[in-house]
């Protein structure tokens, strides 16, 4: 790709970028949130069409209309936000678009249940082919896009952020993957935000910043330091901040918490949850997929409604969680995991989605105060640094990270007692990172409790006071942060004492036949 | 168990109406299946026949309302076919959808008779019917020699484009204006036979329009909307207004005559109470009826729009 | 380079005890309204002699033969609705088709072949034109068709000039030829109603097409994620505007069968039977947001509406009263529907 | 370390140069459907002694007199859209607020104020009945007003019988208060008629409570993104409820002010007027899916329908033919509307 350019209405996302991936190569993708990775890869993908540049692939010169387009000459991608049909089954997403037909010109559903299964067992994931998309988690349907991507047999193989909402165990399964394809030649471009990843599958990488080229490197011999001054501009001394000791008082106490099954099933839901959490600490929920993190938060967030059973206690008063108002009455903040989803109101401004939560306090009996709205808007994007044109953007022409910061934001302008966080730095840069992350420190000097669950062991311990690890529901063990280890969390969230890939998924299918029987 | 309905009468029988009849000792269920009772000259016919079999005791009365549906009306009357009826009353949306399913009850040895709108064959007992073309000659006359007999304009208001009735009630005024070459028709309006439309049409023709002596309107709703239009625009006084259809009810074209809003209005008789008349004959006289019956239209002006109303009042 | 990789995760103990009812259970509940509505009739039903009048064969196969049209209108609908649109234009194509063919029988002698023929054409290329309107233009279905409503209705008036024209069947010129009238008859020794058997015949058809096409595929991804069908090279646009096109064949096949059954042709014909068919579509359980719906649900809706005039008839039921009615059972069906999807 | 580095410039760390257009200059593009009919009703006005009678100031408000009804709806109506509903029932119940005003002024002999402070409620507790079925129960809104539409007919029917009851002004038992015909006049030396002034001033407020209360925020937030909502502490099925009830309580007014215009309230007063709300609402630029739209953009449709309705009239064009006209035209609307929006 040469000297590719686009503009966005008023907005330059691509200013002349080239990238150059060779056959059988990883090649890593850098840059900041909104530095232009996506929309690039969208350029040779055929979704969006430059305003200037060339692409070539193996010397051959191509423009690409459309999607399928670039599918036909052999580029696919995985896309960042999850693109496939919610209502439809796994196998049908995965024959999405191109649907095997039988001699007479129809749908061959036998073909596409066979070549499913063998697609999911081909990136090792067990999962029933005949399974509603929408009833799996997010981290299954992101596997679900990737097997997709891969059974397209392609010469060139975009993944955008495809491990932000997997877990440990999925983005090894992932990662074996990659030398298969790099023997059969496909070259393929990785997009990360996580450093630790890139230093493991990359072989070269490109770092982006603003819309242009702002290195390559090798990433053997290159320190990442130096590959983060490149993305940020300056180096990042220090990516986790010092923390204050938490106070003593406990803000928040949760006793025999449990929530009744949906009646749609298909959920980890709390079991008999016991979890403390004081004024000024921050407490980290570690747990494989599927542990049941989210639910918890869920619960506390009052989603649960009468669902819920035990005692949530704030600051030694009982609360009722009913609804998600509840919680924000009593002092609750959260942002959810899946911004888009849950988070924002994508056709709103900036402005609008930030004070959505505080606008009744904000408020005069009802009719609205330009003035407050306008100085806490702006308070809120100067404090949080939010990356925005003006107050008034749209909220989803803004760059991951700072659509991460505006929901943050929102719940910070209801000064909460207590932060639930679900994977707040999914998506996120390192620089937003590690703003997020100074951000929380700030929070919780300031007496505020966090409760935050991540699929990033690292960041957990880098942050957290204490960490709860869930299994099955179950609160197993509360380790303390500074002492933790990954090693120490993963063995309890894993059921057994070894960490060993055998070990751990005998254990797993001996509980799940246990379970079966 | 106990039957719902009063058992036919007529169930395997000859079409010869005589043989099979019961007289003053049956008991008769009379299906009436109309067109659409959302307009006021419909659900008045409705009335008339629920206030005429009132007064029989051996009449049971049902109605189906077919919503200006033929399909559906078919249906109706296939559902009367279904419970047995004894004889039935239709007034057809449309002559040729409802002709077939006409033929079918008259064939199975039901007497039928058809209201306001005929069918398209003659498998029928009895037609009761008013004419349009009629109604809209005597209204023109009434213009060419009472209102204008010295000439002048007038403003149209018309039904429903393709409507029968709108179209018979346009050309007839044409005839009976045509005596009075004076006379000339400088606008013409679709009301949809609403009020609302009348009002709207006709505010547009005043603009259109500086010299308007008569307005005439192929029913009194759009009669009285083209009143209103007129008041509002402070021009009531300088024109007369005509409708048709005269319902006896409180806000049907004879009050309005009465309170002068209309200068006239003709009744279009709905039949209701004829129908009746000719099922009592049939039924429990087992006498032989005419196969058709015309009603005349009457002219309604101020003189007699009182005693017009008492007189045909349902009650 | 320098980086603490997070070790090598254990398998994860991935939740498979999940309890998954079986989807068949689910397929099955979209009956549930139908049944229960078919028992109530039972039960309500006037007998004569002790004869339950519902039952009646003659009577079933009345209900059947008098939802055909909607039925028809409706097995479109539902293509139409699973692709998130709406096609409001249905019952005005369906008096555009009826005038049309009366027209092209009676006053332009065209053949039976060719006015069936000429008219399908005609449907399909109103539908079309819709669909490109809103695929590619991107008008809102609602607003097409509504406009598409009221250009197919004046269409219909200008044509026989607001009369409806009559059939009367014969040989020679300003005639139907006979063939056209077994539309209005019955087969199987009298008993079936052609309409009847021509609305079953669609209906399996397009529960062949759900269950074989490639087409059906698109047009539940379309539905479900507009973006991902793009992405994965679905011609969205296309599909798009065959769904309008199979709606507006649909309406016109209604229409053809309409005249044919009234022995007249109106361009009044159809009117409101529009929102007959969205009712139908979606007490079958079809999602007027689209991705979520079956063919099979949608007749089933069909026929309950079908019982409900029906029985309400037979009870002589006042016409306001039946309004009423009507309209809260139809709440209730689409209640019941709503409950299912939300414990699914 | 081999590393070919571009020096990251450093200026370029924000990107807040970027060219914005203006949001005023497409809040003035709402516009342009509007002002495009306007001059062609100016052009294609019949002439009277050289003024152009489209343009007679008596012409002009007679336009707003004869949209105030539709207004008020699609003024309702904008909000439901705005939370991806839909309420097809607001004609019927301005037939039932009609027929209801008639009943109590002139039977029941109630009060002017009592008259309408009833109807009022009644519009508002059906239309928060139907919100209520809808937003708890998770029926679709197109379905629960379609039942109601059928409802509140079927309601208003058996009210009077059937039959309109006829407003008779005077003092005393069985006539209505002189009062009320006030609705039937114009004020400022009777050239403004009193519904233009009412819609006027409904639509002034609504204008004010679009921009001022946090209710209309959240209205939008529903539309935008409903669980996001849900998740901020917006209590949805209350705001819900809230539109559907003002929906209803604006068809309430609009059925008083009808059957004040027309010296009558009919049960059938009202028909199809839902889509012409909706049409109103649509060309105003208010998306279907929720979320997007303005209050001000649907009195710009309100007033396009009526210029056009009035040009229409004044021409003396063949109702057919305005039928086509029409359908074309409010396509064209919709279609610069979706042009615009695609460009923003
Ligand atoms: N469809 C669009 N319309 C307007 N602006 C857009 C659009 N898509 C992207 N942009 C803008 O283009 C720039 C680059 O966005 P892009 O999504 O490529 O960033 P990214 O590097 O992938 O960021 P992230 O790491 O957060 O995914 C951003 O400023 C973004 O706001
Ligand atoms: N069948 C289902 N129905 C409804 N929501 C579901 C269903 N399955 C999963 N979810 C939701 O999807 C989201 C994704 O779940 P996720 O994979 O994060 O599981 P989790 O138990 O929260 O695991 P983690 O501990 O990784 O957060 C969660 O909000 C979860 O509650
Ligand atoms: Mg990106
Ligand atoms: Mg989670």
């Amino acid at each position: 790709m040469r000297g590719i350019v686009k503009h966005f209405g008023g907005v330059h996302a691509l200013r002349g970028v080239d990238l150059t991936v060779g056959a059988g190569e990883v090649h890593a993708l850098l840059g900041e949130n909104g530095a232009g990775k996506s929309t690039l890869m969208n350029v040779l993908s055929g979704v969006v069409r430059p305003d200037e540049g060339a692409i070539e692939i193996d010397g051959e010169p191509v423009a690409f209309a459309t999607p399928a387009d670039a599918q036909a000459a052999g580029v696919a991608m995985i896309h960042q936000e999850l693109d496939l049909v919610p209502q439809a089954t796994v196998t049908e997403n995965l024959f999405l678009g191109r649907e095997p037909r039988t001699r007479f010109r129809t749908l061959d559903r036998a073909a596409m249940r066979r070549h499913a299964r063998e697609l999911l067992d081909d990136i090792g994931i067990e999962l029933s082919p005949s399974r509603t998309l929408s009833s799996l988690r997010v981290g299954e349907q992101q596997m679900v896009a990737i097997a997709k991507a891969l059974s397209l047999e392609a010469r060139i193989l975009v993944m955008d952020e495809p491990t932000s909402a997997l877990s440990d165990s999925e983005v090894e399964r992932l990662f074996a993957i990659l030398p298969r394809l790099r023997r059969r030649g496909v070259g393929v471009v990785f997009i990360s935000h996580r450093m630790d990843e890139i230093a493991v599958v990359a072989d070269r990488g490109t770092v982006m910043r603003d819309g242009r080229n702002a290195g390559t490197f090798v990433v053997a011999e290159t320190a990442p330091a130096e590959v983060i001054r490149m993305m940020v501009g300056q180096p990042i001394e220090q990516l986790f901040p010092d923390r204050e000791p938490p106070r003593d008082a406990v803000r928040l106490a949760v006793r025999g918490l449990t929530v009744a099954e949906h009646p749609g099933g298909g959920r980890t839901e709390p079991r008999d949850v016991d979890l403390e959490v004081r004024a000024g600490e921050v407490v980290g929920l570690a747990g494989l997929l599927g542990a049941g993190r989210t639910e918890l938060l869920d619960a506390l967030f009052g989603l649960a409604g009468h669902r819920l059973s035990g005692t949530v206690e704030l600051d030694g008063a009982p609360v009722r969680l009913a609804s998600p108002r509840d919680a924000i009455a009593a002092g609750i903040g959260y942002v959810p995991e899946d911004r888009r989803v849950s988070g924002l109101v994508m056709m709103e401004s900036v402005a609008a989605n930030i004070v959505l939560s505080a606008l009744p306090t904000l408020a005069r009996a009802g009719w609205r105060r330009a003035s407050r709205e306008r100085s806490a808007v702006a308070a809120s994007i100067r404090d949080l640094h939010i990356k925005t044109a003006s107050a008034e953007s749209a909220v989803g022409t803004l760059s991951g990270g700072n659509q991460q910061k505006v929901v943050f934001a929102r719940h910070l302008l209801r000064e909460p007692r207590l932060l639930l966080l679900d994977d707040p730095t999914r998506g996120v840069d390192i620089g937003a990172k590690s703003e997020i992350y100074r951000l929380l420190a700030r929070l919780a000097a300031g007496g505020m409790a966090v409760l935050v669950a991540s699929s990033e062991l690292p960041e957990l311990l880098g942050i957290c006071d204490r960490i709860a690890v869930l299994r099955g529901g179950r609160v197993v063990t509360v380790l303390d942060g500074r002492s933790a280890t990954q090693e120490a969390i993963l063995a309890a969230a894993s059921l057994e004492q070894h960490t060993t890939v055998e070990g751990a998924s005998t254990a797993a299918r001996r509980e799940a036949s246990g379970r079966q029987g | 168990t106990e039957s719902d309905v009063p058992e036919s009468a007529g169930g395997d029988a000859t079409p010869e109406e005589g043989a099979e009849c019961a007289g003053a000792d049956g008991e008769y269920l009379i299906g009436m299946s109309q067109a659409n009772v959302a307009e006021p000259y419909r659900q008045q016919m409705d009335d008339d026949i629920e206030a005429a079999a009132a007064e029989v005791d051996q009449f049971e009365v049902v109605f189906a309302d077919a919503a200006q549906d033929n399909a559906k009306q078919v249906a109706d009357v296939e559902n009367f076919l279904t419970q047995g009826i004894d004889l039935l009353i239709i007034s057809p949306n449309e002559a040729a959808p409802l002709t077939a399913v006409v033929e079918r009850a008259y064939n199975e040895g039901i007497p039928v008779i058809v209201l306001d709108r005929k069918i398209e064959s003659d498998a029928y007992t009895q037609f009761i019917g008013a004419d349009n073309t009629e109604i809209g000659r005597a209204a023109g006359e009434y213009v060419a020699t009472e209102l204008l007999p010295d000439g002048g304009t007038v403003a149209e208001l018309k039904g429903l484009p393709g409507s029968t009735p709108a179209q018979e009630r346009a050309d007839g005024f044409r005839e009976g204006i045509a005596a009075n070459p004076g006379i000339e028709i400088v606008a013409e309006g679709v009301g949809d036979w609403l009020r609302e439309k009348g009002q709207s049409q006709f505010e547009a023709i005043l603009q259109a329009n500086q010299d308007i002596d008569v307005v005439y309107a192929h029913n009194d709703p759009m009669a009285e909307g083209a009143y209103l239009a007129a008041q509002a625009a402070g021009r009531e006084t300088e024109m007369r207004f005509i409708g048709i259809d005269a319902l006896p009810i409180p806000s049907g074209g004879i009050k309005a005559v009465e309170e002068g809003r209309l200068s006239a209005t003709f009744v279009y008789p709905t039949g209701g109470k004829e129908a009746i008349a000719t099922a009592q004959q049939i039924l429990v006289e087992c006498a032989d009826v005419e196969k058709e019956q015309i009603l005349d239209t009457e002219l309604i002006t101020q003189e007699n729009a009182a005693e017009v109303y008492a007189r045909n009042a349902t009650q | 380079m320098s980086v603490d990789t997070t070790e090598p995760t254990a398998e994860a103990a991935t939740k498979r005890r999940r309890f998954v009812i079986p989807e068949r259970f689910f397929t099955l509940q979209s009956y549930v309204a139908l049944i229960m509505v078919f028992l109530a009739a039972i039960v309500f039903s006037p007998r004569r002699g002790g004869e339950i009048v519902f039952l009646n064969s003659e009577n079933l196969l009345n209900i059947v033969r008098a939802v055909s049209e909607i039925g028809i209108l409706a097995i479109g609908m539902t293509f139409v609705i699973l692709i998130a649109g709406i096609d409001l234009s249905v019952g005005a194509i369906l008096g555009l088709a009826a005038t049309g063919t009366a027209s092209l029988l009676m006053v332009h002698d065209f053949g039976v072949a060719m006015t069936i023929l000429i008219i399908l054409t005609i449907g399909l290329a109103f539908g079309a034109t819709q669909g490109y309107l809103s695929a590619r233009l991107g008008i809102q279905a609602f607003i097409v068709t509504l406009a598409g409503l009221q250009v197919a209705r004046g269409l219909a008036r200008i044509w026989s000039g607001g009369q409806g024209i009559a059939l009367a069947y014969g040989d020679g010129a300003d005639v139907a030829p006979r063939a056209f009238s077994l539309l209005n008859s019955r087969t199987f020794n009298g008993t079936v109603p052609i309409p009847a058997l021509i609305f079953a015949g669609v209906g399996v058809i397009a529960l062949i097409v759900v269950r074989k096409t490639v087409f059906a595929r698109h047009v539940y991804a379309i539905g479900g994620n507009e973006r991902a069908a793009r992405l994965s090279g679905i011609p969205v646009t296309r599909v798009k505007v065959t769904v309008f096109a199979i709606s507006g064949l649909l309406a016109a096949l209604a229409g053809i069968i309409h005249a044919g059954q009234l022995n007249q042709g109106s361009p009044n014909d159809g009117m409101g039977y529009e929102l007959d068919a969205i009712a139908a579509v979606v007490i079958g359980g079809t999602s007027l947001m689209g991705g979520v719906g079956t063919v099979s649900g949608t007749l089933a809706g069909a026929l309950l509406l079908g019982i409900l005039n029906n029985i309400l008839a037979l009870n002589n039921i006042d016409s306001n009263v039946q309004l009423l009615i009507k309209g809260v059972i139809i709440v209730a069906a689409a209640g019941i529907q709503a409950f299912r999807s939300q414990q699914k």
